[in-house]
């Protein structure tokens, strides 16, 4: 279940290229597991912007987002001590129960895919899961987090398109040789699909999520709804994370 | 109508001979089936619910993306995705009972008469539907939905066979993507419609100034929110001078005043669509903040309001 | 068309054989005859202007109230007021020339299809008028404006006629308050017409919650801003798919991004309206805003992105 | 002629009922005369609200308006150093070279009408004019700047139509049995009409200053056209202010 209720900026930095970190102080008793999203209501804009935790504690929520248009354009010139109007704990975030203490897991994540996971790995190390985090990006310029996810205790590997840091590739080039037991990927469709592939035919299983421009953000309105195996499916409210079994590229 | 309750102020509405708490209803497709609103407050507060736009058949819908956000306004191109009536009937409204013990609104789609006769026919026998709103407006669709729409025979023809087929009051809900809409409510009352809902979506586009694509799949789609209300308003005025059957005002209502302005202009109660989508508690606001507003401006019954611009 | 001007990026447009020095041009009735915003910056800088709608006769025009405000827009209930078109050839144009160097878009109203010939007879006799603008699509006056733009034979009837006793390119201003856009875009183009303007404002009311009044003194009146954004270009977009001749888009735009979004949808041109009106400098702003769009957006030349929008 | 700038508000105070001055910090290098008027956006709504100046010295402008509907309503709650997007310069303003030294003028406001006739009526005194001001109101809780008009040095005269203070009744009875050489009125219809018909029938010429709901507020859009005695004029641009010959009631 969600709630609205207001927030503050407390910190709005750019932590690489137009990617930029806030961390919004309030309530967070509604957030229930890493993957979740808010929807930050932007004064001018008609629609919510919905955007996946990257943290939480018991004062307020990390984000990380991505200059990609008006209205992120306007959320980075926000100045601290702003008011916001957000809905937390939406979507159904990953399943780190998944897991045995002991075991190993893949975090895959492809440039603003990547702060979800975040969360995530520090939940499951909190598990005594080992975590393998793969974060793909496209170049050097655009790499966030990386250090963070080590100092977590996740053994980090980076890759990058053009090679200009870490494994030249794509996050599959890192990952086809690795072992783990389960998976959780975020990331623009192109590497949901490939990974979904990968793991699909190295026979293992993991959670993916999704993203897609909503309406709503709460399952009322069916602007963000995906054919998968079990039927039509939200994206916002029964998603944003699907298993792998349920997914279909098909479509 | 029953005279036994006392408040002050009355936001008492009557539809048909259905008497409703006060005019709010969520309008169909910003609510769902409505038992997802109810982890949010008591949705026994609003007036009614009018239900996801239901057809014979399931449906998908339209491929992603749906969305595109307007200045004051959204585009959807959803689709018409529902279940199909039967699943309707089995899986969603036994949901919706166990939280909601009012009548709802059926909205009824279809890309034939015989489709809307046949999916209005299954609501009618349920005790717990209100009224049939008839869809005769989705912009969303090929080969029916809208079409019915534009031209006064077209509706007349939608209107009098599911009258014929049912006995619940038959609203039917109009497009506002018309030359004469006063036409068309006339014709749909000639056929016997017991109320006129409007105004369903414009048809709207986004392009992306960035990519030069249209944002949404299918290009042009349903485009409503605060930015439409005057055309709406517009519309339910000539719509109510027309005829005597009573309207259900819908289009960019957000606030209390809102539903006043709509209710002054001819609505003999309203519905709230695209305010849902921003913010699930839009109904309960306005509905708390309507009887703060009467008081302000003086109205004692609401349904003494209806019209009323018509006579100042 | 001379291509010696060498400009990075490069904002021309043409219209009917016109060269513009960029597609920006203030909508009819929210610019006045132009000279009073030359006390603001050099109005030479514009694409071209649409001057103030002109009839056969002088015209107070309605009542007032004449203004409502709206969600992101602004209903007018002006009804053409103009000194008649004697009187804006003897008094306003030279008062216009002092300040400006460009030709002008005459914009036509009238009541019948001789006021209407009359009116833009009279235009075509001038030098310095590029194009004529026939609106017959105003939905603040009786027995004429708008009557003529909702039916494609009347549509046509008074382009064929005007098209018949003038020289220039005949260009005619569409309503959006029709079932059929199409339909009507194509008669005039049958019937002669060298372009397509759209849209013309939208039919909305404001009622005061207050009072329950009607805000503007004709109740129902012209609405525009960027609330209506999304009609119009869904309506270009349409429109530029069904003819040949080239489109101006009109309705809502206020930025430079606006203006890429309403060309990638067909418009070869625009006409900015209400934005000028809360901000005397809103067409400026654009015309500097434009050129850094382009060069973020990487389009050199602007004219290649008309439409594009059909082809992505 | 008129420019757009930004201000910053240093007072915003409720100073009757439902009415507040406001001053606001700026260039007011473009306001030639008392009776013009200045044109504020407003977040979150469309046109802008024009807004008489009561006064203005070198460093800004004090406007006095009151609560009518939602953008003054807005406009009330907007905190000091709030920064606003104005039109100053607006409209023709009064004619305070109508009188000569020694002369006496009757300065005559209803309601909100009166707070343009404040820096009129420092203006006249400042040119050895004597100031009759007549201030009406409905009722005692409305009334302010009685007080501000007799320290500036005119012969004040308050009236009410209840009688809670002053005279009883309207401005046009205290005006009837008053001697002056020049009239400037500024309030509603019904009143302008009453001081109109009155002077006329006591030979006594003046400036009468109307108000409408505008479009632009600076003689675009016509949405604010009267029609007068030398034909149509637009109240934003050829007025607000009529020499009282021009004026007819009639249409």
């Amino acid at each position: 279940m969600y709630k609205k209720g207001i927030y503050e900026i407390s910190e709005n930095v750019c932590i690489a290229d137009k990617v930029y970190r806030m961390r919004l102080d309030g309530f967070t008793g509604d957030i229930t597991a890493p993957g979740q999203f808010i929807n930050i209501q932007l004064p001018g804009f008609y629609l919510r912007r919905p955007i996946s935790v990257c943290d939480w504690d018991e004062k307020g929520v990390t984000i990380i987002y991505k200059v990609v248009g008006d209205g992120t354009e306007l959320m980075s010139g926000l100045e601290k001590s702003t008011k916001l109007d957000v809905l937390t704990g939406l979507g159904n975030g990953f399943d780190v129960g998944a897991l045995k203490s002991g075991q190993t897991a893949a975090v895959i994540g492809g440039g603003v895919g990547v702060p979800p996971l975040y969360a995530l790995t520090r939940k499951l190390l909190d598990r005594g899961v080992s975590v393998k985090a793969v974060l793909g990006f496209n170049e050097e310029s655009q790499i966030f987090y990386d250090r963070e996810f080590s100092e977590l205790g996740a053994e980090t590997i980076v890759t990058t398109v053009d090679g200009s840091r870490g494994i030249k590739g794509f996050v599959t080039d890192a990952l086809k040789d690795m072992s783990f037991d389960h998976y959780y990927c975020c990331g623009p469709m192109p590497m949901l699909k490939a990974v979904h592939g990968l793991c699909t035919d190295l026979g293992i299983e993991g959670e993916l999520s999704f993203e897609a421009r909503m309406g709503c953000g709460f399952g009322a309105c069916m602007g963000c709804s995906m054919e998968t195996r079990n039927g039509t499916r939200r994206i916002c409210k029964d998603g944003p994370v699907f298993r792998s079994e349920e997914v279909s590229f098909d479509a | 109508m029953p005279d036994t309750k006392i408040s002050c102020p009355d936001l008492r509405v009557e539809l048909s001979g259905w008497e409703l708490d006060n005019p709010v209803i969520p309008a169909s497709g910003t609510f769902g089936f409505g038992y997802e609103f109810a982890d949010f407050y008591d949705i026994n507060i609003l007036g009614s619910i009018a239900l996801k736009g239901t057809t014979r058949e399931a449906r998908y819908g339209n491929p992603l993306p749906r969305i595109a956000e307007c200045r004051e306004g959204i585009i959807n191109a959803i689709g018409l995705q529902n279940p199909g009536v039967e699943k309707v009937i089995e899986e969603e409204l036994p949901r919706l009972r166990q939280v909601y013990r009012k009548k709802s609104v059926a909205n009824v789609s279809g890309f034939s008469i015989d489709d809307y006769v046949y999916t209005a026919k299954r609501f009618d026998e349920l005790e717990d539907i209100g009224i049939l709103e008839i869809n005769i407006s989705c912009p969303n669709v090929h080969g029916g939905g809208m079409a019915f729409g534009q031209e006064p025979e077209a509706a007349a023809s939608v209107c009098a066979a599911v009258k014929a087929a049912c006995h619940k009051p038959v609203y039917m809900k109009l497009s506002p993507n018309v030359t004469d809409i006063v036409s068309i409510a006339r014709a749909c009352e000639d056929a016997g419609a017991d109320g006129i809902v409007l105004i369903n979506t414009l048809l709207g586009m986004r392009i992306d100034p960035r990519t030069g694509r249209k944002i949404v799949s299918t290009g042009a789609a349903g485009f409503s929110g605060p930015a439409v209300k005057p055309v709406a308003v517009r519309m339910v005025y000539q719509v109510y001078d027309a005829v005597k059957v009573p309207v259900i005002g819908v289009g960019g209502i957000e606030t209390a005043d809102d539903v006043l302005e709509m209710m002054y202009a001819g609505a003999a109660a309203v519905e709230v669509g695209a305010a849902n989508l921003i913010d699930p508690y839009a109904c309960k606001n306005i509905i708390e903040e309507l009887p703060r507003r009467m008081e302000a401006y003086g109205i004692a019954r609401l349904s003494d309001i209806i019209g009323r611009a018509h006579r100042a």
